[in-house]
């Protein structure tokens, strides 16, 4: 086939012309000028792969390609780019790919199968960032079937497998050899890299800037998945260590793009001349990104924090709307669920598919998941206030045996209610501290602890705190990972993902019905249903997230084609398919 | 030869006269006047910035809200634990009729976050918060004035710690010299290049943190510098004439190093006084990232400047810190000038 | 006729509210030799350095009319802007300080800042001027010239510092010269030297000399006119000869006839067990070697070689000898305050330095330095610095008791409260050279010693004071057997107090005896030109 | 002397060990090894998260046994502590300092690299504060109590008491950002390389401007009150009076008989700037400035626990810091020569 979809729905047909969202007649000409988003912000190496040293930032992406493309209007596709075919066996333990003759590396020579073998064997091979094992854990190894044809052969029936390997990216295996001899791959640093892609390195100053020029030869520029792709001849990318300093460039026109992760910078910091002239823009795309489900962990394992009800009155205590208000500018959304921004939320009343997994569990779990679908309290709107939110909380935390007296409120054995947030930075003090205000009304004391981020580490590690945030990145795919974030075993497990210690049959189930889940159709209601069980049993207190890229860039310099495709980051979006405009009008 | 007449009442004991030298510099007693008032007003923090009324009557009884808690259930709230006197449900039962409260004359305490406040925080100054808020929306004026305490009391016990230990450390490697000095310096030198970093890691990881923890540690590392300055001066001095002659007169070394020595080798200590107070005030916030200074959320100056650092736009945030850094560095600095002619007898006294 | 080179009309001078000098006139010719005589504390010093504008925290009032130079127009010193002042300063009129130790520079070879006077008036280049200040330093009689042009001044004996001084003050040929006691550290030979030098000087360029001294010897040897100060006010002003033969006033009468008299017992018990016996002591001084042989060793100076002597119980042994012999290092051998070599018992008891008997021993063994200033805590009040050898050997006391005694004793050596108000909480540089002499023996008396070291004990005093001091320590002996070890150029003094005298030059003792026989009938040549000199004054 | 300066290096050898000894034993215990600290990397997404404190979640990487060990031995922890410590001090005894644990490059190439910065901050920092410090202070002790005297005495202060890193905003966000006089970062302009010396000059000073005020307006205060203070300890002295005495000027009665005599105190803290000017760097001006110095590598080796970047570093500048420290004492000699050490 011309690409492969994890639940068979390719978007584009065989012989497709481009991607929607470019314009395939996009002028090929001028520079990008970004900013490194790395946080050791410097480089001493052309090599992204090993575990020593860092390499310049996006390299990656720009040097070489892979035999899959994503593309940024579909989630779990891709198209062959160095692949001309990929077929994915019946029974999904290989994938075949057929590479196109055509497809060249930087110095000339074909891409072959043996390329693909060895830049597979070296990932998963010794001096390479863990990650990758971790991800490739699941693939048996490779098979050169010809010279243009290799085979990935898999441990298990996974979906996703097939397009994971096309996305890991190929270069040749000539790079890093000396005198006819590959050395070690830990000792390739300054080596040049030999890849397929678009952009090859230019000039650089080393641990300042680095230049990425698109070379004009690029075998792929034809390619319809690479139509109207790459249109900047040269993209710079310059390191500014300091926020402040980085901001302040922007302002003063040394970028082109630049996207914002703080609410108070976007509201407030990001103006000038600049931005009055016209010339610097700032502007929302709003994507479909999943946005995770960023979150107060309460650790259920801890004997004050095992009663749901003592969980979900502290959530009543969290008033998300005065914080986001108060301190984000009105800039964030609430977190809903596990699964925000994706097919896979639940909303309002269950479904009967839903219903027929959550049913045989009726009893062993509360019973408001048969209900509406949670959603998180408010304060704002008709009748909702944060004084009736912390009524209903005392009326919670009664009911589970505890009373305010002595100036703390206590259970039957006079412990008082004092938790502790955990945290590796003193700055988190901020958010959490209207929230230990509210809580102080109930007799909550809730004490803010930070500690140095190894020690953090550790104590995350082994499971020694009461409530602490955790980002959980979302995902178009939930599978596996599920187990890990809420599965029994991983409960027991140190360092696992499970901080919360949802130790439960029923989520045990429905995670095992997601892994299992053949078509969307299984996999949906699985995980609405266990969206449901997680969000009513209350070990999460949800907190905000961001469902739109906050970008300033250069309209004077720049152009694109609206709209964004919805699955794209914004760094990504831009270097692809942006274009120069024409002359420079600065 | 007939004995000497007894002492006449006028003359003053040198320690007075020092005194009188001290306060013959205006500007150095003002600024002790002034920076006493400080501390004394800010030791008093808790009347003068503070979320609950000082004095109020309702429904016929009078309260004192500041010394005592009364929990929200008195004024006709629904919860047990204590009011909020600043939220507008108990602010208007507490107003109505004949009731009436005397607010502070800064109604917020150190920890109040102004819940009602109309814009998003950092907030510039207003009516309410007469020099704004934070980043988390407490009232600056009543982080400055707790701050300010805090900051300077923990600078006043790690500078008098540190000054003594330096001064002690580098009299006796200045006096001794030779040997005790060769080894001493050695000793500092070991100590001084400690990885301090990893070492305050490992307390925190030991220790429960606490005020008091983070003056022992600073004050293991924090005496070297002056010690350096003390040596030197002590290597020279203890060559000059006048200890020869208290040696031959039979005065012991301690007594030789702390009347005839110090006093001629003060010039580095009163010089360093100021600065090592300010550099302590900032000191008590700069192990916050290991959980090792004072509770996090705790109001001091050190963290106010990190946040104005933060919010480079909230130029409320800096600026009034920053006026609150110079002013007592200012004050420290005259006094410390004052200290110095007090402390030099030939400065004409009379 | 000679033109009047200065001119002083009621100059005033106080401290503060407190006036010390009450308005004196005086003048002094081109070539005139004026001597300044009077009490200690009279206010001899504050004068003079008023001339300069060099009196710190004063008050000055009055006229100094200063004769231009070649006749040119005169000029009020006192009136004068400061730049001005500087071209006068150390070029037509130098000033020869009292205590040289604290007046030179501690930090720079003494040859340096010779040279330094003459590079600023004289232009001369660096080496020129080098070379001149050795040339003057030897013109002093300082042996080895070059070598102690490059001591720094705590490597000088006393005399020798105070020639540098003189050496310094007479680099430029001043029209002025004002000598403070610059003759109280040398020995009676080096100071008719420079006393010749001087009149050489005089005769040579005309120079006029200020000499304030307490030595009317001197003044009658040296001066065409004396001027005599009591108390702030000059009383006697006249030729040298009119004034000595006919004095007017009381004081000055008293002044002249006071001598040192002699009124000591005689030691009984001479074969007792001695209260201080050196044997063979020897003490060297490392000194730099120049260049870079300096890096890698140090030169020796031996400055006592082999002394032996002992002094009973009840005893004076007199150390007289020429200046930089090694009297002062001897002395200080002597205390345990130097490093030696050779047997020395205290009490019977041998000096191991900073050993345990070392506080029991200072109880015994107490000193006057012979520069007081340097030897007293500039930032503690006279209270704590006589009153700090009580709480070291008499803890027992409590402070008003010290008090008591501390004024007990300055009260002995004529230090009063009626003089001086709120005496105990003055610091020492509030003292005229004289008083703090005084101090320095309160200080070392008040712990009530068995020997006392004194270090040219009386040289800053006037005779009327020094017979009194003098007076006090022969009581002391008589009533408590005290023994002295005392180091002074004064023959008479010597007279009037010792029992034994050695005698040394060049680090040796050249001889030894009873007082009567060394000086009446001197052995070595060195003691026969020393005694004759004395003689001669 | 010389025996003196002899036995001072040789005891350079035992404290040596000391520090590399106590600092390793102290290294032992941290929490948090380079290993954790590489899997914590790792695992942490590159972009944070939105406005949280906490973590990331860091997906399913119960990281296999087999897996650490491999790491572990890459980092050269499969060995005992003793036998890393011998060959710590092996090698450092040759001068070889050891490679990083994160970066592809020997530690004496790092600390080579990032000279240039820390050597252009500090050594003018150092001059410009020294110089204008002392004759700062020297005016101000004159002077003591007039208006001049209380005018920069609040001058100073204030620059002491702005932060640097505050200050350095400041002048980034005016003189860099808004008004553009000044460039934002670096030491040098991308065109360097094809710049005559006189541009190649102008556009250096042209870069190192703001940091440099950035450092330097904080620095005046302590040297210059010092001074002031030790001026103020000697100019009632006598000798004072006999330098005037023999007509020398004001100037030369400050600079050349007071200098002398106030020297130690100043001294006592100049070689230690001085060598500082070299070594030391300023973590928040060069970050700011986006300069990488030797202040960003110790920091980040500290907190990224590069050990041998740490002990390599820690060995040089210990070193390096033990000469000062000699150099300074014979300076207190060469000032004064009444100083003894024994
Ligand atoms: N700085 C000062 N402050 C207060 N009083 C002082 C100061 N200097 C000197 N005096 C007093 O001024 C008086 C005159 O001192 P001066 O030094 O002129 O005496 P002198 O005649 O030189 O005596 P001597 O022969 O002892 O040197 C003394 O009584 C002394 O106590
Ligand atoms: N620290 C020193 N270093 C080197 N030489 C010194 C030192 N102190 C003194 N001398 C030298 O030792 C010799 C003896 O000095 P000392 O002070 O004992 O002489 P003195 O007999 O007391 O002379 P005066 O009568 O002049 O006081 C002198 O030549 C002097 O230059
Ligand atoms: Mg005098
Ligand atoms: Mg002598």
């Amino acid at each position: 086939a011309h690409g492969y979809a994890m639940w068979d729905d390719l978007k584009y047909p065989a012989g497709f012309p481009h991607f929607d969202y470019v314009n395939p007649d996009a002028p090929k000409r001028g520079e990008l000028r970004l900013v490194s988003n790395l946080r050791y912000s410097t480089f001493d190496k052309y090599n992204p792969f090993t575990i020593k040293g860092a390499p310049p930032a996006y390299l990656g992406g720009l040097m070489f390609d892979s035999l899959l493309a994503g593309s940024m209007d579909e989630t779990a596709s891709g198209y062959g780019l160095l692949a001309k075919d990929i077929v994915v066996s019946p029974d999904r333990l290989s994938a075949t790919f057929t590479l196109r003759p055509e497809a060249r590396f930087h110095d000339g020579t074909p891409v072959e199968a043996a390329d693909v073998k060895y830049s597979y064997d070296t990932l998963v091979g010794p001096y390479v960032s863990p990650s990758y094992k971790t991800l490739l854990e699941d693939v048996d190894g490779t098979e050169v079937v010809d010279a243009h044809t290799i085979r990935y052969k898999f441990k298990k029936p996974n979906r996703e497998l097939p397009l994971i390997v096309g996305g890991l990216p190929v270069f040749s295996r000539r790079w890093g050899m000396e005198n006819g001899k590959a050395k070690p791959f830990d000792q390739v640093v300054m080596d040049i890299p030999i890849g397929s892609g678009p952009y090859k390195i230019g000039p650089v100053r080393f641990g300042k800037d680095i230049t990425y020029v698109r070379d004009p030869n690029y075998w792929a520029r034809d390619l319809n998945v690479r139509r109207g792709t790459s249109n900047f001849d040269r993209i710079t990318i310059k390191i500014y260590k300091d926020n402040t300093a980085r901001l302040e460039a922007l302002k003063a026109g040394e970028f082109d793009m630049m996207s914002f992760y703080s609410a108070g910078d976007w509201a407030r910091r990001v103006t000038g001349k600049r931005f009055d002239s016209g010339e610097l823009v700032k502007r929302e795309f709003t994507h479909r990104l999943p946005s995770g489900f960023q979150s107060y962990v309460l650790n259920s394992r801890r004997p004050l924090l095992q009663d749901p009800r003592v969980r979900e009155a502290l959530g009543l205590a969290l008033d998300y709307e005065w914080m986001n208000r108060q301190m984000f500018y009105n800039g964030y959304p609430r977190v809903r669920d596990l699964f925000g921004n994706t097919e896979c939320a639940a909303e309002g009343l269950p479904s009967p598919q839903e219903l027929k997994l959550l049913e045989r569990w009726r009893g062993k779990m509360p019973d408001a998941v048969f209900g509406p679908m949670y959603t998180p309290p408010t304060t704002d709107g008709p009748g909702q206030s944060l004084r009736n939110n912390l009524r209903r909380a005392r009326e919670l935390l009664k009911e589970a045996g505890w009373e305010y007296r002595d100036g703390a409120l206590r259970n039957a054995k006079d412990e008082p209610m004092v938790l502790e947030y955990l945290d590796s930075k003193e700055g988190g003090v901020r958010t959490v501290s209207p929230w230990m205000r509210n809580l102080e009304k109930l007799g909550v004391t809730l004490r803010f602890a930070s500690v140095d981020f190894a020690l953090y580490q550790q104590r995350l590690d082994k499971f020694e705190f009461d409530i602490t945030t955790i980002n959980f990145p979302g995902t178009n795919n939930p599978g596996q990972q599920l187990a890990d974030i809420f599965g029994s075993k991983a409960a027991k497990t140190e360092s696992s993902g499970n901080y919360m210690g949802v130790s439960s049959p029923v989520v045990d189930a429905l995670v095992a019905e997601i892994v299992r889940a053949e078509t969307k159709q299984e996999l949906l209601p699985a995980c609405r249903a266990l969206d449901r069980v997680i969000m009513q049993s209350h070990y999460l207190i949800p907190q905000w997230t961001l469902t739109a890229h906050r970008v300033a860039y250069n309209a004077w310099r720049l152009d694109y084609k609206p709209p964004m495709p919805p699955y794209a980051s914004a760094e990504d979006w831009i270097m692809t398919t942006w274009w120069a405009r024409e002359g420079d009008r600065r | 030869m007939t004995s000497a007449p007894p002492a006449q009442p006028v003359s003053l004991s040198p320690g007075r006269r020092a005194w009188l030298r001290f306060k013959r510099n205006r500007l150095g007693f003002w600024s002790l006047v002034i920076f006493a008032a400080m501390v004394v007003l800010s030791l008093f923090a808790e009347v003068l910035s503070t979320d609950r009324p000082l004095v109020m009557r309702y429904e016929g009884k009078v309260y004192f809200p500041v010394f005592r808690d009364y929990s929200e259930k008195t004024f006709g709230g629904d919860f047990e634990t204590p009011a909020d006197y600043l939220d507008p449900f108990i602010r208007d039962r507490i107003t109505q009729g004949g009731n009436w409260a005397i607010y502070a004359p800064n109604t917020y305490g150190p920890k109040t976050l102004n819940y009602f406040a109309k814009s998003p925080s950092p907030a510039p100054p207003t009516r309410d918060n007469w020099l704004g808020t934070d980043d988390r929306g407490r009232d600056l004026l009543a982080q400055l004035i707790y701050g300010f305490r805090v900051s300077v009391l923990f600078g006043l016990a790690l500078t008098a710690i540190g000054t003594v230990l330096g001064v002690a450390a580098g009299a006796v490697q200045g006096y001794f010299a030779g040997k005790v000095d060769l080894a001493f310096q050695r000793f500092i030198e070991i100590w001084g290049s400690m990885p301090e970093l990893y070492l305050l890691i490992i307390f925190s990881a030991v220790f429960a943190p606490s005020v008091a923890l983070l003056l022992i540690l600073l004050s293991l590392f924090g005496w070297m510098g002056l010690s350096d300055y003390v040596r030197a001066e002590f290597l020279r001095n203890r060559q000059m004439d006048y200890v020869r002659a208290a040696r031959a007169l039979g005065v012991g070394n301690l007594q030789i190093m702390w009347r005839h020595i110090l006093p001629n080798s003060m010039t580095p200590v009163v010089t360093f006084l100021p600065f090592r107070m300010s550099a302590a005030i900032l000191a008590l916030t700069s192990l916050d990232f290991l959980g090792l200074g004072v509770p996090p959320g705790t109001p001091s100056l050190g963290e106010l400047l990190n946040q104005g650092k933060a919010n480079i736009d909230a130029w409320w945030i800096s600026l009034s810190t920053f006026g609150v850094l110079v002013i007592t560095l200012m004050l420290l600095t005259f006094m410390g000038d004052a200290l110095r002619d007090a402390l030099d007898p030939r400065k004409a006294d009379r | 006729m000679k033109q009047s080179l200065l001119e002083v009309k009621g100059l005033r001078v106080a401290f503060g509210d407190k006036e010390v000098v009450h308005g004196i006139d005086f003048q002094i010719d081109q070539g005139e030799k004026l001597a300044l005589v009077g009490e200690s504390g009279s206010g001899k010093t504050v004068t003079a350095l008023s001339l300069l504008r060099l009196a710190q925290n004063a008050d000055v009032t009055g006229v100094a009319n200063f004769a231009g130079e070649e006749g040119g127009a005169a000029r009020d010193l006192l009136a004068l802007p400061e730049s001005k002042l500087r071209g006068i300063r150390g070029k037509e009129i130098a000033m020869i300080f009292q205590e040289p130790m604290t007046a030179l520079n501690a930090l720079y070879p003494v040859g340096d800042q010779i040279a330094e006077v003459l590079e600023l008036h004289q232009a001369l280049s660096a080496r020129a001027a080098h070379e001149a200040a050795v040339q003057l330093l030897a013109d002093t009689g300082i042996p080895e010239p070059a070598r102690r042009a490059r001591a720094f001044p705590h490597q000088l004996s006393g005399g020798q510092r105070q020639r540098a001084m003189i050496a310094m003050a007479l680099a430029c040929r001043p029209r002025l010269l004002l000598a403070d006691e610059p003759t109280t550290a040398l020995d009676v030979t080096v100071r008719a030297q420079i006393l010749d030098l001087l009149t050489d000087l005089q005769r040579r360029y005309g120079m006029a000399v200020l000499l304030i001294t307490h030595d009317l010897n001197l003044v009658r040897r040296f001066a065409d006119r004396v001027a005599v100060m009591e108390n702030g006010h000059l009383i006697e002003h006249g030729a040298v000869a009119t004034v000595f033969d006919a004095p007017r006033h009381p004081y000055t009468r008293k002044l002249i006839d006071s001598r040192p008299q002699r009124d000591v017992a005689p030691v009984t018990a001479r074969q007792a067990e001695p209260v201080l016996a050196a044997k063979s002591l020897r003490v060297i001084y490392p000194v730099p070697r120049p260049g870079f042989a300096g890096w890698f060793r140090k030169g020796e100076f031996v400055a006592v070689r082999g002394a032996d002597f002992r002094i009973a119980p009840g005893e004076t042994l007199g150390v007289v000898g020429e200046s930089g012999s090694g009297k002062s290092t001897l002395a200080l051998a002597a205390l345990g305050l130097l490093k030696h070599q050779g047997e020395l018992d205290v009490a019977g008891r041998r000096w191991n330095a900073g050993g345990a008997s070392d506080r029991a021993l200072r109880r015994v063994m107490q000193v006057v330095f012979q520069d007081p200033f340097s030897s007293l805590s500039p930032r503690m009040t006279v209270e704590q610095i006589v009153g700090e050898g009580l709480t070291v050997h008499a803890p027992e006391l409590d402070a008003a008791a010290r008090r008591t005694r501390s004024l007990d004793v300055l009260g002995q050596v004529g230090l009063t409260e009626a003089q001086f108000p709120a005496l105990l909480d003055r610091y020492p540089h509030e003292f005229s050279g004289g008083q703090r002499q005084r101090l320095a023996v309160a200080r070392a008396l008040i712990v009530d010693p068995k020997l006392l070291v004194l270090d040219e004990p009386t040289s800053a005093l006037d005779v009327t004071i020094q017979k009194q001091v003098l007076g006090l320590l022969q009581r002391l002996q008589r009533e408590r057997g005290l023994s002295y070890l005392l180091i002074t150029h004064d023959v008479e003094v010597i007279r009037a107090m010792a029992h034994q005298v050695i005698v040394m030059k060049d680090g040796a003792i050249l001889e030894s005896g009873p007082v009567g026989q060394v000086l009446d009938a001197p052995g070595h040549p060195y003691t026969q030109k020393l005694v004759a000199a004395a003689l001669a004054d | 002397m010389l025996a003196y300066v002899l036995k001072r290096l040789l005891l350079f050898i035992p404290t040596l060990l000391g520090v590399l000894l106590v600092t390793f034993v102290v290294i032992q215990f941290v929490p948090g090894g380079p290993v954790e600290q590489y899997l914590a990397e790792a695992r942490a997404n590159v972009r944070g998260g939105v406005e949280s404190g906490g973590s990331n979640y860091r997906g399913d990487q119960g990281v296999d046994p087999k897996r650490l060990a491999e790491i572990k031995a890459l980092y050269g922890f499969d060995k005992p502590a003793h036998e890393r410590l011998l060959q710590m001090l092996g090698q450092f005894a040759r001068f070889d300092l050891g490679r990083s644990f994160f970066q592809n490059k020997d530690v004496w190439t790092l600390i080579l690299e990032k000279l240039p910065v820390s050597i252009s901050l500090g050594l003018w920092t150092f001059l410009i504060s020294y110089g204008v410090a002392v004759p700062l202070g020297v005016a101000k002790a004159v002077r003591a109590g007039t208006r001049f005297d209380l005018v920069t005495t609040l001058l100073i202060l204030v620059g002491y008491a702005i932060p640097g890193f505050v200050l350095g905003v400041a002048l980034l966000v005016v003189f860099g950002g808004q008004l553009q006089w000044f460039p934002l970062r670096g030491l040098t302009s991308a065109t360097w390389d094809d710049m005559n010396w006189g541009a190649r000059i102008v556009d250096y000073l042209w870069h190192i401007t703001l940091p440099v005020t950035a450092m330097v307006l904080g620095s005046f205060a302590v040297t210059a009150m010092l001074t002031k203070n030790a001026f103020l300890e000697e100019i009632r002295k006598q000798y004072v009076l006999t330098a005037r005495a023999k007509g020398l000027g004001e100037r030369q009665v400050l600079w050349k008989h007071i200098f002398r005599n106030a020297l130690i105190p100043i001294v006592t803290g100049l070689p230690a700037a001085f060598i500082g000017a070299f070594f030391a760097g300023s973590l928040l001006i060069e970050t700011l400035f986006s300069l990488d110095g030797l202040g960003l590598l110790g920091y980040e080796s500290v907190i990224r626990r590069d050990y041998p970047v740490v002990l390599g570093t820690l060995y040089i500048f210990t070193l390096i810091g033990l000469l000062t420290k000699l150099i300074s004492d014979l300076c207190y000699v060469w000032v004064d020569p009444r100083v003894k050490f024994d």
